[in-house]
């Protein structure tokens, strides 16, 4: 009877990935190599499970993130919506390897909330008349045709944000929220990697981008790379510019 | 001796585990947050848009902004949070909230719940009843064995529009703490001074003691 | 080509109400009378629009908010989830004079979101087994029953917010935020009722509960009645307690 | 002489009108918001949870936590907001972009677009293209006229791999405007010097003039 929503806090990434298995599904978010749970992302390899069904939107990129885990070999399925210049993926892919799944994002993102929300399938017009239709119901809708597309749940989520506090409540940074409080609601157990640990009330209850229901476990990493992928910068013309 | 209203809500609270997410329906099930221990980590979802609903304000501190879904002033605890309707319900259809304490006017023996409607009656509408006992992933019910009519709400089967079949894992009444299990009502406890052939007389399905 | 997001700002309730037309289907956000967009709701029945579907989760209570449609007659059906002691809506569900539809509040929801989203149906596990699932296709999905459920989109949506910014940019104040961010995305027109319009980039990027490209018209309105339906209070007992 | 890249993404700015949601697509497509005029309340969308992006940070002010969906870092202009990918895919597949400016592998007379993929080569992905196609009220592709190979990629048919079917609106080359209406291609307006003759020469479907 007792509940998963005390004593969220791990002492360590050993604790908060001691309840992953051979071949569970995972959910990883970030978009590219931003908002990555990047001690978490680490710490799977040394884990030591295989296996794995990981989705996430491009699986790493530039060697770095979740590429690691395509160089480790303890992936056997990728679910992606971008391979990009990600050479790990593209490899894996010609060697076949790996069972690579490739998904248009905003289907993909839905998917993932169907599956947070209870929701068993959804109609969406992305994909009509293309690859990605093959083998799928099709159905009109007001002389509109849609796709059916079934939730994506998974068995993990590793999630990264800007501050929690212990129940799990989280705010993210700018663009690095992007798939993460939906993968939270999609996993049977999520694992949240804080830059800052808060105590309870110190989050503006009008200000929580994912609400502590949907996180089990919660550790602190203060220290964290956050590579660039693509450093774009303009010139200072003077203050006025 | 029958449990009281108190009594009753006293009782429910023990069904709430620790560290549990719970929301409870309108009228008795409301009281059931009165009797928890501190230091729990409850948290109570109220689905009109918060995690974390306290206790009512003091009186002077009401907001008309800041209430439950029963649109009771309530309050918010230190690491509660507000959000919008589609958010509130992904909680509860997608199987993150571990208990819902819901009143009935019929309970059948294979978990069919009847809690909103009465043919003929006035109809209160649905609101969140349906959502949450499908949703939930343990309902607990609260009512009362009998209808002030004397009339047995536990049956066989609801002739009641129904709230959501099968959905019904346990019944706290005046006389007796219920399973449903198996397909049949399984007697778990009697309150004080309350006869087996009592709530048997009182029950309109079998009872298995 | 000129778009929409422009000079969104309103002068005045008539203004902000000009293009409302009979017939039509408009959401009004507000659980109960709380969050209720009050100058706008008043401002519908001075407009002399008739005829109207009106899609809100109560529909007024105690004779104030959306009791004032329904007493002026300009309403021929409701979309709702609950009437409770709602007596006027009691007295047109009575008498046959409006169309009543009364859906569970989770559906409701998720079919005026899938409307914002371009989603034409999904598949929900509530109602299935009960009047509500009345002539809807149901579907197993692993093993469970679910009822296909169709977006809910509206030509209106009148909201209320706490704080908001001229592009329609929206901030909600605890419970008042409810439904409204979900209406604004389902409707043709949005139309704000903002307790206090601010300057752009007062409101901090992250959070924004509503963007304002959901928004179309922006009301500042200062004053409101804000009622209790159910004042319920506990005694002081002392600082401690 | 055909327009440079330049002189395309200024012509496909003309396209933008003032209070309008635009979203741009990798590459080609970003250099467009560079000729906007100023005061137009035009409001940039990246998919990956930003409305209301900016140009690129001055040197030193670049957060690897704020970029576009291209992996470039960008500024957020006043008045912007970040939300989460269900939001923003909501704000494309809900209709509520009011242009997406994207380029093209091939582009079809009935306006089918290809841009994700090309068989026998490297596949990049889908990303946002398929949403945004299929989704966005308007779709303009800015787009060379022929491949590198001189091979035409405005068609009576794509033989790539489709990302969305008759969703492109109007096509900006570095030779011409076209429209797509009434299935086919239509001309709009000629780069200066080019004659329609060559336009017709490199386009591998009838063109109406």
């Amino acid at each position: 009877m007792t509940g998963r929503h005390r004593d969220k806090v791990q002492a360590s990434v050993e604790d908060a990935l001691a309840p992953l298995f051979d071949g569970a599904a995972i959910m990883v978010g970030g978009f590219g190599l931003c908002g990555n749970a990047e001690a978490l992302i680490a710490g799977v390899v040394d884990r030591g499970v295989r296996d794995l069904h990981l989705i996430s939107n491009n699986a790493g990129n530039m060697g770095k993130g979740l590429a690691a885990w395509l160089r480790a070999g303890i992936v056997a399925e990728v679910t992606c919506t971008y391979l990009g210049n990600n050479e790990d993926l593209h490899a894996a892919m010609r060697e076949g390897t790996v069972k690579i799944n490739v998904v248009p994002q905003g289907t993909f993102v839905e998917r993932i909330r169907a599956a947070g929300a209870g929701v068993a399938a959804f109609y969406t017009p992305t994909g009509v008349g293309t690859v990605v239709a093959e083998g799928k119901e099709t159905r009109e809708f007001k002389g509109r045709t849609f796709l059916l597309e079934e939730a994506l749940p998974a068995d993990f989520a590793l999630i990264r944000c800007r501050r929690a506090d212990r129940f799990g409540n989280a705010r993210f940074w700018r663009t690095a929220r992007n798939f993460s409080p939906l993968m939270a609601t999609a996993a049977g157990t999520t694992i949240l990697e804080a830059d800052e640990l808060v105590e309870l009330g110190e989050l503006e209850p009008d200000d929580v981008h994912l609400p502590g229901i949907f996180v089990h476990r919660v550790l602190e990493v203060t220290e964290h790379e956050d590579p660039f992928e693509y450093r774009t910068v303009r010139a200072r013309a003077g203050e006025a510019s | 001796m029958a449990w009281s209203k108190q009594q009753m809500a006293e009782r429910a609270a023990q069904e709430i585990g620790a560290g549990s997410i719970v929301n409870l329906g309108i009228g008795l099930p409301t009281m059931v947050a009165d009797y928890l221990p501190e230091g729990q980590d409850v948290w109570f979802h109220t689905e009109n848009g918060l995690l974390g609903m306290g206790p009512f304000p003091f009186e002077g501190d009401e907001d008309p902004q800041l209430i439950n879904a029963g649109k009771q002033t309530v309050t918010v605890v230190p690491g509660g949070s507000f959000f919008d309707s589609a958010t509130s319900f992904a909680m509860i259809r997608g199987g993150h909230v571990d208990l819902a304490i819901l009143g009935a006017m019929q309970v059948a023996q294979n978990g069919d719940l009847a809690n909103w409607s009465i043919p003929g009656g006035r109809t209160m509408g649905i609101g969140g009843a349906m959502d949450l006992a499908s949703g939930a992933k343990r309902i607990l019910v609260l009512t009362q064995h009998v209808t002030k009519q004397g009339e047995p709400k536990l049956l066989e089967a609801c002739d009641f529009p129904l709230t959501a079949c099968g959905c019904v894992d346990r019944v706290i009444t005046d006389l007796a703490v219920l399973d449903v299990a198996d397909g049949g009502f399984a007697l778990v406890e009697l309150a004080p001074g309350v006869s087996l052939d009592e709530v048997r007389a009182k029950t309109g399905a079998p009872l298995r003691a």
